[in-house]
């Protein structure tokens, strides 16, 4: 029931958008909406973490769909509750009209709709489509703004992103071919095809998963495939970058990862943790350099974002606690990276430029957003306090005793990419500005947002809960 | 008593000597020279009339240059009582460690070299300067030539290792003469003679010593001076009882001290003659020259540690 | 009715692959629309066959609905487009034609490998249509690596849609009507936004050059 | 009483301290007084507890351990202090409680400038990371507060944040130091390969039976990421910036204790967590680098005119010495010399604690002539002694001790440090011999050069006439600064004093740790520092009574002879020329004759404009300016390189990004045929 409220809410919201007349009520259904949503999250939660799992029917959560539910929610509140202040602003500064905002808002809840359906939804084939409708309900948001290299960016990430879950679907259709060669397949449950998997064809399940990891990583981030990413998330808005980063890219990993479970049922872990650890530590080292040389802090967070990526997927390509930690660090992850992408939709407020080099004094000009910039680099490079830090050691731990090599060239890469970061950050929040802006905050509304996902992030760095622990072990459970 | 009288010699005959030491080598260099020179006893004239002079003080100094003097007599003379005079007897274990020794003579070093910045001269800095490049340079040499002693006579307490040198076969004495060239050379950068620094000179591009002191007068200049004549005896007295520690007396007893005693005087007065001999022979050094031959001082005793062997 | 012959089946799929290599070598866009009309259309032909073994009227529906989509409703947009901007070429490729035929053969030939063995005992008798859906699936990709016009581009993805459709039949797996629809409505959707953005591109570009969209680079 | 002062409430009531400190430094920040004085006072108490409880478990010998399970997994926060902690513990805790006092009144030149608030946060913080540092028994907790540690200081290097020099030293800090975490990182994550835990003690346990290979590598990581910590030449390109950039009370932490947490950290690794003898190379490579270490940051110190980047760089050198008298402790070590092992590492440490001090009070006085003069050139210093004669009596102190002159501190432990290195190039043969020379040699250049270096710090600063307007009106600082230079100048003369006693009492903790057990020690008394055989001894009372005794005679003689000698006031020689203070000898111009002597490794770029009022003649020049500049061969030959070499790479490698979409497509098609064609190559 509490997923039928939750896939719901979202799909009216947007009908019920459509019908307005005026910016104040679409900023109240948008909270609204964003509210019932966390409650119908909570309701889930307080069962799988007793039962293990909630939902019958079409809908159904297990705790590894929990997690991912759980960043989706997060992240998608204070999105919502972001935009309304950013948009304001936009509409203020004259950059948007109505007709802009409300097609915003439409978008962001079909948006938010396709991927907690897709979280919550039993069926893989469901899932693709829910997928796939991330992408159409994004394209027009990473556009939104209607210049040139907008449009560029929206391109490239419809194009791209449709044939590599065009060869995802290709990969979900072999696991059911593998699963019951030339017999009918109805409506194949992700329970269904895992219970057959001790009978399925392994060198057919070898290639099928391949296009798996190929299809959903092209959404997941993965380098290669990545190449949309940096595009699109600097381009979108930022609390849309946000959720991209932050919500949409777990959900595409939570594809990868219930194949996972059903590749390893078939073949043992091995092959499908080498090739989690290949792209795994290949999606952090290219981003690692070309952070360094990065000169649009936007892209920057984007380029972090695939590199993180590459950490969960390394964690799970080691398994174990690599699992454990892989799981948590998405978390703190889709926290962090939000909190950086709202600071820098206040710093492009402020500054009117997504370039580092016109970008500088935000301490000073942004007093709450420039602590929140550089907390939140702290955050996202793994500097204790905060949980990254320990979550990124886990993994490293996991996989020293089997792959020292790739834990050694892992751990340089990150020291690297601190180094990277360091600088422009330092840059940003203390360096000069070339024209120095007014000083002061612009709205609440885009403060109360990234403050309070920060504080999050350092409680559950500090203590975590008994309930989010049992989840995450039991998702690490499933995953092994 | 006895113990008495030796500790009375070792803290009164460096001061006592110190002038007649430099006017030794004063008198000796005269005569290399074909001059008639001083009386060796004309230090002791100098210093009794400066200390019966009126002094004058720069507006600009502090105590520091004030105190200096005193601190300056105060370390030479207790590091002449830290070092054998006449008995190897004599043991002293609260300050005959050489690196005490070495350490007290650059605490006043230090002090001389505040005191020539302190009046706020041109020279008194250049002379601070210099000093303590000297200084800095010549440690090094002389704390290794020290230790082939040391590693030599498996102690670094002077007056036992004094002993201990005395006893060495002379097959092993290899390691001593080359640690000698190395000490000597120090000897003469420490105590500013030829090559090093010119102590006869006023000429103000050549100073080192004597442009760190320009501003002392009166008594404070008496004690200046008698310090650096107690340094220069000292380190005489280092290389005579060191390198050479044939005739110290083994014992307390009287005969053996009066013994030591007149040995002891006529090695010196050997050293004072090298020196002269020396000073008479060589031109005074570049500057930059004279890092040279202190790293030859210091790879010296290196070389002498390693025939040790 | 009878089952139909595995020839004709094989025949379908000959279309299909040879549809997308012609892809490749027109150089109008009209043309182009309609070789992917005649993929789909052989396509559709294709899912006939499960359909009319069982009929019901969701699976019929469904049936119906692909049909719209891809014989209708895509068509009418693309001529739309190439009517209102006067796209009747599309613009160049990278490779040219003798290298381009090469890469498909080599593509065409890797299907044919160790590689894809294991797929063919997906499908008891049409082992080798099997593969050449799975040829239709390399070369469309490759068709939207070659060219540069944003219309090729859409029109290869979906050949490759084709393709994986194709072999979804070969290999026996059928969907739930209520899927098939998601589906279909799906690639609506997709047909109408990327129509849309190609308008968009239009304008903001004056060309459907998709080479120059490089502002992107760091 | 002290089973509570060592039960787990007392340790938290420290840590509690600098929390309530901390905390509500930054709720206060607005009231700026109230925020420096609550976060001040709250971090001294917090200081005091803490030396009580370091006195306290020193004293009775317990070895107080506990812990608290955390809900994350593998990790707990153990901790544990034995001597070893204690002892750095009590390091930590005095130089917290003096510069807290000290800070009491330096602050007050932030007021209205820089926020109090965040300062008594990030300072109280940055204590409590290094006592939780030193006490921590878990490698996963080390980390996280070796990391808290880390960041607190970097804020504390860019507090102010306004001069663009101190953002640059930061973030230089910042890199270095997490790379430097990174090789530690990766020493653990070794260690727990083959123990299968980040429990220190079990990692102890663990490592004994690890394979030569292992071990060796964890102690190369472990030398790179301490040493880095540490400031070991050549990790150390961090330092000269960093300390001096932070105020000066968290300057004298930093210099006086953080950078000590590497030294403690490596002797933990070498003794605790790769137990038994180390092999002999160990010693060695810590020996040498001590070496180079304490020669070259004498010479860069002599070639520095910023009177705190100076203090840097002798942190430099004293480490080095610090790393002389450890590398020598291994060596003996390895040899099976426990008793010669013993005395290096008591060396060690009581170098450590005597830097602890000397070092603090050479930043306070620095810190007072700076919150005077606003400015760190020591060549617009001078003449402060006259203003200021209670600062300057203090930093000649300071000055005297670091130069290892007697009877201050630091000469005794150079003195141990020699007799050490005197041992092993007696007791070795060949490299090993060669190796302890070479620390010799370091040694008693470094002593020298040091003194050349304070003479000019000391000289130039306070000596002479003000060579700028700014030290002409200095004033006296205030009480809460003076009180704290006086607090540590009288230790840095007591700790001289009864360097015998203080060398036993360390060599009881030395002997605590389980790899020196066994080693017989010298018996000692309070007025008699010995090495074992008899080979050397020095009573430091009967010197300083031998001094005071002579001066005290001297003194009189001279007063007796000279009476009624009128002393007269006069200018000095000025040979006709009123002096000014640009006369006098500058800083610059002191250290040049040394620099040229060392310009193999200093490489000065000398440069002389001279501007003459006739083009033709050549014979009155209207200025003329010498600027000594220096590179810095580490940066330039190892830091630049590998720089340049990185964006290199990283500028090949953003060419993946070329922003064509069918290149991007080409990438998906590639990677699915290759990893297709691997499959069937490998099924």
């Amino acid at each position: 029931m509490a997923l039928l409220v939750l896939t719901l809410t979202p799909l009216i919201a947007a009908l019920a958008s459509l019908a307005m007349r005026a910016v104040r009520p679409l900023e109240v259904l948008a909270v609204l909406a964003a509210l019932l949503e966390c409650g119908a999250a909570a309701v889930a939660a307080v069962t799988v973490s007793a039962a293990g799992r909630y939902g019958s029917g079409a809908l159904a959560l297990d705790s590894l769909g929990m997690v991912v539910l759980t960043t989706v929610v997060l992240v998608g509140t204070a999105a919502s509750l972001y935009s309304v202040g950013y948009l304001r602003q936009e509409v203020a500064k004259g950059i948007i009209g109505f007709r802009r905002v409300k097609q915003y808002y439409v978008l962001l809840h079909l948006f938010l709709m396709a991927m907690l359906y897709g979280v919550c939804t039993v069926n893989p084939i469901m899932m693709w489509i829910a997928v796939e409708a991330t992408t159409l309900s994004t394209a027009f948001l990473i556009s939104f703004y209607n210049k040139p290299t907008a449009m560029e960016a929206a391109w490239k990430y419809l194009i791209i992103n449709s044939i590599g879950l065009l060869l995802g679907f290709f990969g979900t259709l072999l696991f059911f071919a593998a699963g019951s060669p030339g017999a009918q397949s109805a409506f194949v449950t992700w329970e269904a095809l895992g219970g057959g998997a001790g009978a399925f064809n392994a060198t057919l399940v070898k290639i099928a998963f391949l296009f798996i990891l190929i299809g959903y990583g092209t959404k997941t981030g993965l380098v290669p495939m990545h190449t949309w990413l940096p595009d699109a998330h600097s381009k979108a808005p930022s609390p849309i970058s946000a959720l991209l980063s932050g919500a949409l890219l777990n959900c595409a990993l939570l594809a990868i990862l219930k194949f996972k479970v059903i590749a390893d049922a078939a073949l043992g872990p091995a092959f499908a943790q080498n090739l989690l650890i290949f792209f795994g530590l290949v999606s952090i080292a290219i981003p690692a350099f070309i952070i360094v040389i990065q000169k649009n802090y936007k892209r920057l967070f984007a380029y972090s974002s695939v590199e993180h990526m590459g950490i969960i997927t390394l964690g799970f390509g080691f398994g174990g606690l690599g699992s454990f930690a892989a799981l948590l660090h998405m978390i703190y992850h889709s926290l962090a990276k939000s909190v950086l992408f709202f600071s820098a939709g206040n710093c492009l407020l402020k500054y009117g430029s997504t370039k580092i080099d016109r970008v500088g004094g935000a301490l000073d000009a942004l007093p709450v957003t420039g602590k929140v910039l550089l907390v939140g680099f702290l955050a996202i490079t793994g500097v204790p306090p905060f949980g990254l830090f320990l979550t990124e050691v886990y993994i490293l731990t996991a996989g020293i005793a089997a792959h020292p090599l790739v834990v050694v060239v892992a751990l340089f890469l990150l020291a690297l990419i601190f180094v990277g970061f360091l600088r422009f950050i330092a840059a940003m929040v203390f360096g000069a500005a070339p024209e120095p802006p007014v000083r002061g905050e612009m709205n609440p509304l885009t403060i109360v947002p990234p403050v309070a996902l920060l504080a999050l992030l350092l409680t559950i760095g500090i203590y975590l809960p008994p309930p989010l622990e049992a989840w995450i072990t039991a998702a690490a459970e499933i995953l092994r | 008593m006895k113990t008495t009288l030796v500790w009375t010699i070792q803290f009164l005959l460096i001061p006592a000597l110190s002038p007649l030491a430099v006017g030794v080598t004063r008198k000796l260099k005269a005569l290399l020279q074909n001059r008639q020179g001083a009386s060796p006893f004309q230090p002791y004239r100098d210093l009794a009339k400066l200390l019966r002079k009126d002094e004058v003080i720069s507006r600009d100094a502090s105590w520091v240059f004030r105190v200096t003097p005193y601190l300056l007599f105060t370390l030479t003379v207790a590091a002449g009582a830290s070092i054998p005079l006449v008995s190897t007897a004599l043991g002293n274990p609260a300050t005959g460690d050489f690196l005490v020794v070495v350490y007290l003579l650059a605490l006043g070093t230090f002090f001389l070299a505040l005191a020539g910045i302190d009046t706020g001269g041109a020279f008194g800095g250049f002379g601070s300067s210099r000093e303590m490049l000297v200084a800095a340079l010549a440690e090094g040499g002389l704390i290794l030539a020290l230790l082939t002693l040391a590693l030599l006579g498996r102690t670094t307490d002077l007056f036992a290792l004094a002993g201990g040198i005395a006893s060495l076969p002379v097959t092993d004495l290899a390691p001593v003469i080359l640690a000698f060239v190395g000490f000597f050379v120090a000897l003469l950068a420490e105590t500013g003679r030829y090559p090093f620094d010119n102590p006869a000179t006023h000429l103000e591009l050549t100073m080192i010593h004597e442009a760190m002191i320009l501003e002392y007068s009166g008594k404070r200049l008496a004690l200046i001076e008698w310090s650096s004549a107690n340094k220069y005896l000292l380190f005489t007295a280092l290389g005579a009882n060191l390198f050479f520690p044939w005739g110290l007396a083994g014992s307390l007893a009287l005969g053996e001290i009066a013994l030591a005693l007149t040995v002891f005087l006529g090695k010196a007065l050997v050293l004072c003659a090298a020196v002269a001999l020396l000073e008479s022979t060589i031109a005074k050094f570049r500057i930059f020259r004279l890092p040279d031959l202190l790293f030859t001082s210091f790879i010296l005793s290196i070389i002498a540690i390693g025939l040790i062997g | 009715m009878r089952p139909i012959a595995p020839q004709t089946l094989l025949f379908l799929e000959i279309a299909i692959f040879s549809a997308a290599v012609f892809l490749h070598l027109t150089k109008k866009n009209s043309s182009a629309v309609r070789l992917y009309v005649a993929q789909s259309a052989a396509v559709s032909f294709l899912l006939m066959v499960p359909a009319f073994a069982e009929p019901s009227a969701l699976l019929l529906t469904a049936l119906v609905a692909t049909v719209a989509v891809k014989l209708l409703v895509a068509p009418y947009f693309f001529f739309g487009l190439i009517r209102r901007h006067r796209l009747r070429f599309s613009v160049s490729t990278y490779l040219n034609t003798p290298v381009t035929v090469l890469i498909i053969a080599a593509l065409a030939a890797f299907t044919q490998t160790e590689a894809f063995r294991p797929l063919t005992q997906l499908a008891a008798g049409g082992d080798r249509s099997l593969l050449l859906s799975v040829a239709t699936i390399m070369i469309s990709l490759f068709l939207i690596i070659n060219r540069k016009g944003a219309l090729s581009q859409m029109l290869g993805i979906l050949s490759l849609e084709n393709g994986i459709v194709s072999f979804a039949l070969f290999a026996g797996l059928e969907q739930s009507p209520g899927l098939q629809l998601g589906i279909t409505f799906n690639i609506l959707i997709w047909i109408i936004i990327a129509t849309v953005f190609i308008s968009m591109i239009y304008r903001q570009f004056g060309s459907l050059d998709v080479t120059a969209m490089k502002r992107l680079t760091e | 009483m002290t089973a509570l002062i060592l039960s787990p409430a007392g340790f938290s009531a420290i840590i509690a301290a600098f929390t309530v400190g901390a905390l509500g430094a930054l709720l206060l920040g607005r009231h700026e007084r109230a925020a420096g004085l609550w976060g001040n006072l709250w971090a001294a108490g917090g200081s005091l507890l803490g030396l009580l409880y370091s006195a306290t478990a020193l004293i009775t010998g317990d070895v107080p351990a506990f812990g608290v399970a955390t809900s994350f997994p593998l990790l707990s926060l153990s901790f544990r202090i034995d001597a070893l902690s204690a002892f750095f513990l009590l390091v930590i805790s005095l130089v917290a409680l003096v510069s807290a006092v000290y800070a009491l009144g330096y602050v007050r030149h932030y007021y209205g400038r820089y926020p109090l608030g965040s300062l008594g946060l990030f300072t109280n913080a940055f204590i409590a990371g290094m006592i939780l540092v030193v006490t921590a028994h878990h490698a996963l907790w080390f980390l996280i507060v070796w990391e808290l540690m880390s960041l607190t200081s970097y804020f504390l290097v860019i507090y102010e944040r306004r001069e663009p020099e101190n953002i640059q030293a930061g973030s230089l800090y910042f890199i270095m130091t997490h790379i430097g975490t990174a090789f530690i990182i990766l020493a653990f994550l070794l260690m727990y390969g083959a123990t299968g835990s980040f429990d220190f003690g079990a990692i102890g346990r663990g490592m004994a039976a690890a394979s030569p290979l292992l071990r060796d590598g964890v102690f190369l990581f472990a030398l790179i990421g301490f040493g880095a910590k540490a400031g070991i030449i050549p990790f150390h390109i961090w330092l000269p910036g960093a300390h001096p950039a932070a105020p000066s009370h968290v300057s004298a932490l930093m210099s006086g204790v953080m950078i000590k947490t590497g030294i403690y950290m490596l002797v933990r690794v070498c003794t605790d967590f790769l137990p038994g003898p180390p092999p002999l190379w160990w010693g060695l490579t810590i020996l040498g680098s001590g070496a180079v270490s304490s020669l070259l940051g004498v010479l860069y110190a002599l070639s520095e005119h910023d009177l705190k980047r100076l203090l840097a760089y002798h942190s430099i050198e004293n480490i080095g010495i610090i790393l002389m008298g450890f590398g020598s402790a291994l060596v003996f070590l390895s040899a099976g010399f426990t008793a010669l092992a013993l005395l290096g590492m008591i060396a060690a440490l009581f170098h450590t604690l005597n830097h602890a001090t000397f070092k603090a009070l050479l930043f306070f006085g620095a810190g007072a002539v700076i919150s005077q003069t606003h400015t760190r050139n020591i060549e617009e210093y001078g003449g402060l002694i006259r203003s200021m004669p209670q600062t300057a009596l203090f930093f000649l102190a300071g000055s005297l001790a670091i130069s290892a002159l007697p009877p201050f501190n630091g000469f005794f432990s150079e003195w141990m440090t020699f007799q050490a290195l005197f041992a092993g190039v007696g007791t070795f043969s060949l490299v090993t011999k060669a190796v302890f020379l070479l620390g010799v040699g370091s040694l008693a250049f470094t002593g020298g050069l040091a003194a050349a270096c304070f003479v000019k710090a000391f000289g130039v600063t306070f000596l002479a006439r003000p060579r700028s307007p700014e030290a002409g009106r200095a004033t006296e600082a205030p009480l809460s600064l003076r009180l704290a230079m006086a607090a540590l100048a009288l230790a840095t003369l007591l700790l001289g004093v009864i360097a015998g006693g203080v060398s036993r009492a360390v060599g009881a903790i030395v002997q605590a740790l389980p790899a020196f057990q066994g080693g017989a020690l010298q018996p000692a008394s309070y007025t008699l520092l010995r090495v074992d055989t008899g080979f050397a001894a020095v009573s430091l009372p009967a010197l300083t009574a031998v001094l005071v005794g002579v001066a005290a005679a001297v003194a009189g003689a001279v007063h007796l002879l000279t009476r009624g000698r009128r002393v007269t006031l006069g200018r000095t020689w000025d040979c006709g020329a009123d002096l000014t203070g640009r006369m006098e000898i500058t800083a610059t111009a002191f250290s040049r004759s040394i620099v040229t002597v060392f310009r193999g490794v200093l490489k000065p770029t000398g440069q002389t404009e001279i501007d003459y009022h006739d083009a033709r003649l050549r014979y009155f020049p209207k200025s003329g300016l010498v600027r000594l500049e220096f590179r810095d061969i580490w940066a330039q030959f190892f830091y630049q390189p590998l720089q340049k070499m990185t964006l290199g790479i990283a500028g090949q490698i953003k060419k993946i990004q070329v922003g064509n979409i069918n290149v991007y497509i080409g990438y998906i098609l590639v990677t699915l045929t290759f990893l297709l064609i691997m499959l069937a190559a490998r099924p």
